[in-house]
């Protein structure tokens, strides 16, 4: 398949692979170097322009990369998951749902909101004690409160599911 | 002077130390815990010493075991660094007790000092300027109330045996204070073993500015001008600036002699800092001293051109300061940036990995102080501080300038670090004209989530794809290698189709 | 200011000079050649531009696609750095002629020190003292000949238009003269073209100091006191460290205002060296004038505060030089090691290979100007420096001693070094008491081949094999990656029996 | 095979591999902790002494290291090896043969020795023209020219046999 589409701040490109040093985005060709310095870092040249890339982080299709030191993150697709992916959300009836993560093992100290509860971006939902301090766990996104899993005085793991939003 | 110093610290600390050593003639002894038996400080060091587990309390906090070690290594001297055992009036009175050297002041400065409440008391009884609040822990809720309502909200809520930000608590009203003043008695007693929370008036917006003192076992006092640290995030600093961009003469000049008048309440000697809150008229009020090397100590080095470390081993060793007052001209404009290993999409949460590729900043002005190499793990169990990047320029405009391009040039791949969120710290229009507080980056930064980055990208999002896409193809070509790093499973999928 | 400026250099100077432009706003512009492709300063200008093939003559000095590109891009400066094309007064000219501004000296200037001879005829009008020879080039054996007996052998045979060594012969009696004239004949025509040689008086045993002046376009001349070079290998300079440790105050001042003068001769803007060497009774005499910025520049920013690129750029502007003389002081002690690609043990021939790992040093007084990174590849096409340690210190003492520290911190994999040949330099005796003379080297290394490492072991042949073993027996439980370095052959036999 | 010889500065050591962490040297038994740290550089210790190990080059038994970054050559042997090496020697009646090699692609300018000659160590032999400098190449041994395998004006490349010595 040689074609994908990558997701960059909500607005979705159209890549088309060509042979050779070149690509197609949204129907322009683009010519490139490219150099593989080592795995994780790669230098790559547009016209005149070099970047330095690091590769920071990649799962289920979202990718983050340092370019030139600064934060890009993407969604990438081939277009038979893109067509999956629309399959899904159409017989989910687009209800978005929101997993708000543990991002460290520790003891939930405090649990602020309750099931049914509403909250907003950015708003407390857990305090966390880790690393001998009390860490609070914001959301991430706004909605209701659909599920709790953790509860107080326990422990949790890393990457553990402590809310469920919708 | 010494044959033999041990280093009783880790991590980028640890690695100022054993070079100050090594260029003074004098022989250098790391210890390390199992988390770190081949860090990097463990092999620069002419010898290196297994203490015990990864627990600080099992390794370097554990007191018998280092005293125990440096009478069988015959150490004449032990450097603490800053954090773990460097402010622990017990043990430096039992390095005291064994007849060794402690490269720092004596236990007895550092138990005036220890006590937030207890150096409260002596600075208003040496004339220097402190905050209104109690003196004494709070026994009782009550009691807090009272207090509270006397001093007028907003007020801060403090562990007396405190320190970086733990056991703090802002409290804006009669409302919040049960919560507030529960929440920090608990953080105390964890971190610091007592409960013990004393009040203070909340100055706001203020900020912090503090002075560099160095004083010698012969009664000379000398301070090293200021430096600004108002750049904090739950009061961790994260950038320091000397001198401060806010300070005039004038003001450089009480509160130099303030932080002198300080250091010589409680008799001190070694290097040490005052630290203060300074308001919008430039009122300063002492906070705590920090009776030891301080984490930002580089920049004070670099617009001053002293060494600290070297005079700090010299004092204890008996010798004078090096230098008079006089003779100090602030030479440029330096600026600290700390990189730590912490996740600024994440709740600043510390992160940890493998570092499989890191290439240092370099050029006329950088400073590096770094505790990790290529191929170091770097884990959960001790301060996520992996480098210090720091930069001198003729005036406050170069250094920022300086440091842009160093935070651009610092690549490390393999472990997520906040070197994005420096970054964006220096665009900021408060940073740049030298307004900002200690309440900047919880104002201006958090609001921010989740999409503090978007507007520091310069490439437009085509450009941006393409980016991606080009390397998504040379994925495609060239299957990764993928033993170092783990989650490529997607982008696998992706490519296999 | 300038908008953009075209870097028509490659390596650690197009890097430093690319940081300037970084620094002060300016857009930078790269050039690479094919060797170059993606080589570290291409990587962090702001744009980067192909030229040509890897000879030089295709790419970094060909001037008439330099000049296109210059015009193209629509840049409004070139830095042409040092070596390259930083002296040819016919690209200055070129340059001058497209409506750009040149960053260096008019081309005027540089033709009136381009010529060897031509300067000391320059130098004598000026009461520069020179050592005595012809200002004139040798036509023929015969008539070196007569003049050798003129002034006294021993004599040096140099290229008129020559410098780094190239061209240039020692001639000890008459008998040692033919060989030598032809000689430095034949590489003076291959390397510069013209065969033209010129002679002079052998000052033996002498020191090369060397006085870094700046001047602006207004008629400001300053200097920024003098380094000493004498650490030379076949005149190629080697370590450098500012100020000299032989020079007096009376001398400093005779030697500084020399320097000063024979800049004003040629009517001089921008940054230049003025050479000399000097006797042991501190008599000096004028060697020549390096019409650019020099490799050993950062000594001298390192000991004066003053960033020497900001002045040039600032100066080619039309601005005046940012400060006065007498704001001057010397700040510490300065040296810095040049790290090549080159292996001593094999006559010091150029190395070439894949910088596999790079460990950079760092810490307090450590500045790293560096053209490589990890991965980087060094062929045999260029200069074989590939990075310059410097180092301050508040006295030569500490100096070396940071020195010692930094080089033992810098680790290459991958390619051979010289870094161990710079650590045996700085624990010889010459250099330590600052005695040595531009002959140390070929006196004091050259006869310890091929055991000129052994004295320098600190480890016990036993301790030394202990270590082998340890890693062979490594090797023979977990095979090695040998994908990026080869002969490994042997080695492996060893392990699969 | 766990019986190697380890030369270094021209004194033999006995190493005979143990289980674990842990070689004799010399009939002493010595344990330490090694981590490699990316192939090329390595991490040990024994004892209290901690080592930063770089491998320069290893061909023939010949290896090099930069041990701390100061320089350390050995040849290694296992004893299979030794014993070859010795009925070698034997065979040839002790005589040894050195090669100097040219150490860089370039062109031969003048030869100073004819065949025949005696040559010290660290005498010139050849100059060689490369990187436009004129390069001397110097007697790695003292001996007798035995053969001169280059004529001046003519290319050698890299690691050519220049001469040889006895």
């Amino acid at each position: 398949m040689n074609n994908y589409f990558v997701t960059i701040n909500d607005k979705e490109h159209h890549i088309r692979y060509e042979s050779g040093n070149s690509v197609e985005i949204n129907g322009k060709k683009i010519t490139f170097e490219l150099a593989d310095q080592n795995g994780f870092h790669f230098s790559l040249r547009f016209g005149n322009e070099t970047y330095d890339i690091i590769k920071v982080q990649e799962s289920n299709g979202n990718v983050s990369l340092l370019i030139d030191g600064i934060y890009y993150e993407a969604h990438v697709q081939s277009d038979l998951e893109k067509r999956a992916a629309q399959l899904m959300k159409n017989s989910k009836k687009q209800i978005h749902h929101v997993e708000v993560r543990s991002p460290m093992p520790g003891m939930v100290l405090k649990i602020l909101k309750t099931k049914g509860e509403e909250v907003k971006l950015g708003e407390s939902v857990v305090i966390l004690e880790a690393m001998k301090m009390e860490n609070v766990i914001k959301s991430s996104s706004s909605g209701i409160i659909k599920e709790i899993l953790v509860s107080e005085n326990n422990p949790v793991e890393k990457g553990a599911i402590l809310f469920k939003i919708e | 002077m010494f044959k033999k110093i041990l280093v009783v610290n880790r991590g980028e600390i640890a690695i100022r130390l054993i070079r100050a050593c090594r260029e003074m003639g004098i022989k250098s002894a790391a210890v390390y815990s199992s988390a770190d038996t081949f860090s990097l400080h463990t092999r620069i060091a002419d010898e290196s010493h297994f203490l015990g587990g990864a627990a600080p309390s099992e390794s370097y906090l554990n007191i018998s075991k280092i005293i125990e070690l440096a009478k069988r290594i015959e150490a004449d001297a032990i450097h603490p660094g800053y954090g773990f055992l460097s402010e622990n009036a017990d043990f430096i009175q039992a390095v005291e007790e064994a007849g060794i050297t402690f490269i720092g002041p004596s236990s007895k400065s550092v138990k005036m000092m220890g006590s937030k409440t207890a150096a409260r008391e002596l600075m208003i009884n040496n004339n220097v300027p402190i905050v209104p609040g109690t003196t004494t822990p709070i026994d009782s809720l009550d009691e807090a109330k009272k207090i509270c309502e006397g001093i007028g909200y907003p007020v801060l809520l403090k562990a007396s045996a405190g320190g970086g930000g733990k056991g703090m608590k802002k409290v804006f009203n009669s409302d919040e204070l049960e919560e507030g003043f529960l929440s920090a008695s608990r953080e105390a007693k964890k971190a610091f073993g007592s409960s013990d929370v004393y009040i203070e008036k909340l100055i706001q917006n203020p900020k912090h500015i503090e002075v560099q003192i160095i004083a010698d076992k012969h009664g000379n006092y000398r301070h090293l001008f200021e430096r600004e640290c108002s750049v904090q995030r739950r009061h961790q600093k994260v950038i320091e600036e000397a001198p401060s961009p806010s300070l005039d003469q004038e003001t450089r000049e009480k509160i130099t002699l303030a932080a002198i008048n300080a250091a010589k309440a409680c008799n001190y000697h070694n290097a040490g800092t005052i630290e203060f809150l300074m308001d919008s008229d430039r009122k300063f009020y002492f906070l705590e001293m920090n009776t030891r090397l301080q984490v930002e100590h580089p920049v004070t080095e670099l617009i001053s051109g002293i060494d600290l470390v070297r005079e700090q081993i010299n004092i204890a060793f008996g010798k004078k300061i090096s230098f008079n007052q006089e003779e100090l001209v602030i030479l440029g404009h330096s600026i600290e940036a700390r990189v730590y290993a912490e996740d600024p999409d994440n709740n600043f949460l510390p992160t940890s990995g493998k570092i499989v590729y890191h290439r240092l900043p370099s050029g006329p002005g950088v400073r590096v102080d770094r505790g990790i190499d290529n191929g170091s793990f770097v884990g959960l169990n001790y301060d996520p501080l992996l480098t210090k990047l720091s930069v001198l320029g003729k005036n406050r405009e170069i250094a920022i300038s300086k440091m842009n391009i160093a935070l651009s040039d610092y690549l490390i791949a393999g472990i997520t670090t906040n070197i994005s969120f420096l970054k964006w710290i220096l665009k900021q229009d408060k940073f740049l004209d030298g307004s900002y507080s200690i309440n900047f980056l919880e104002e201006e930064f958090i609001p921010l989530i989740p999409d503090k980055w978007k507007s520091f990208q310069n490439l437009s999002d085509v450009e941006a794809a393409a980016l991606f896409s080009v390397l998504l193809r040379n994925k495609k070509k060239n299957k990764f290698d993928n033993k170092s790093q783990n989650n490529y499973s997607k982008w696998s999928e992706l490519l296999n189709e």
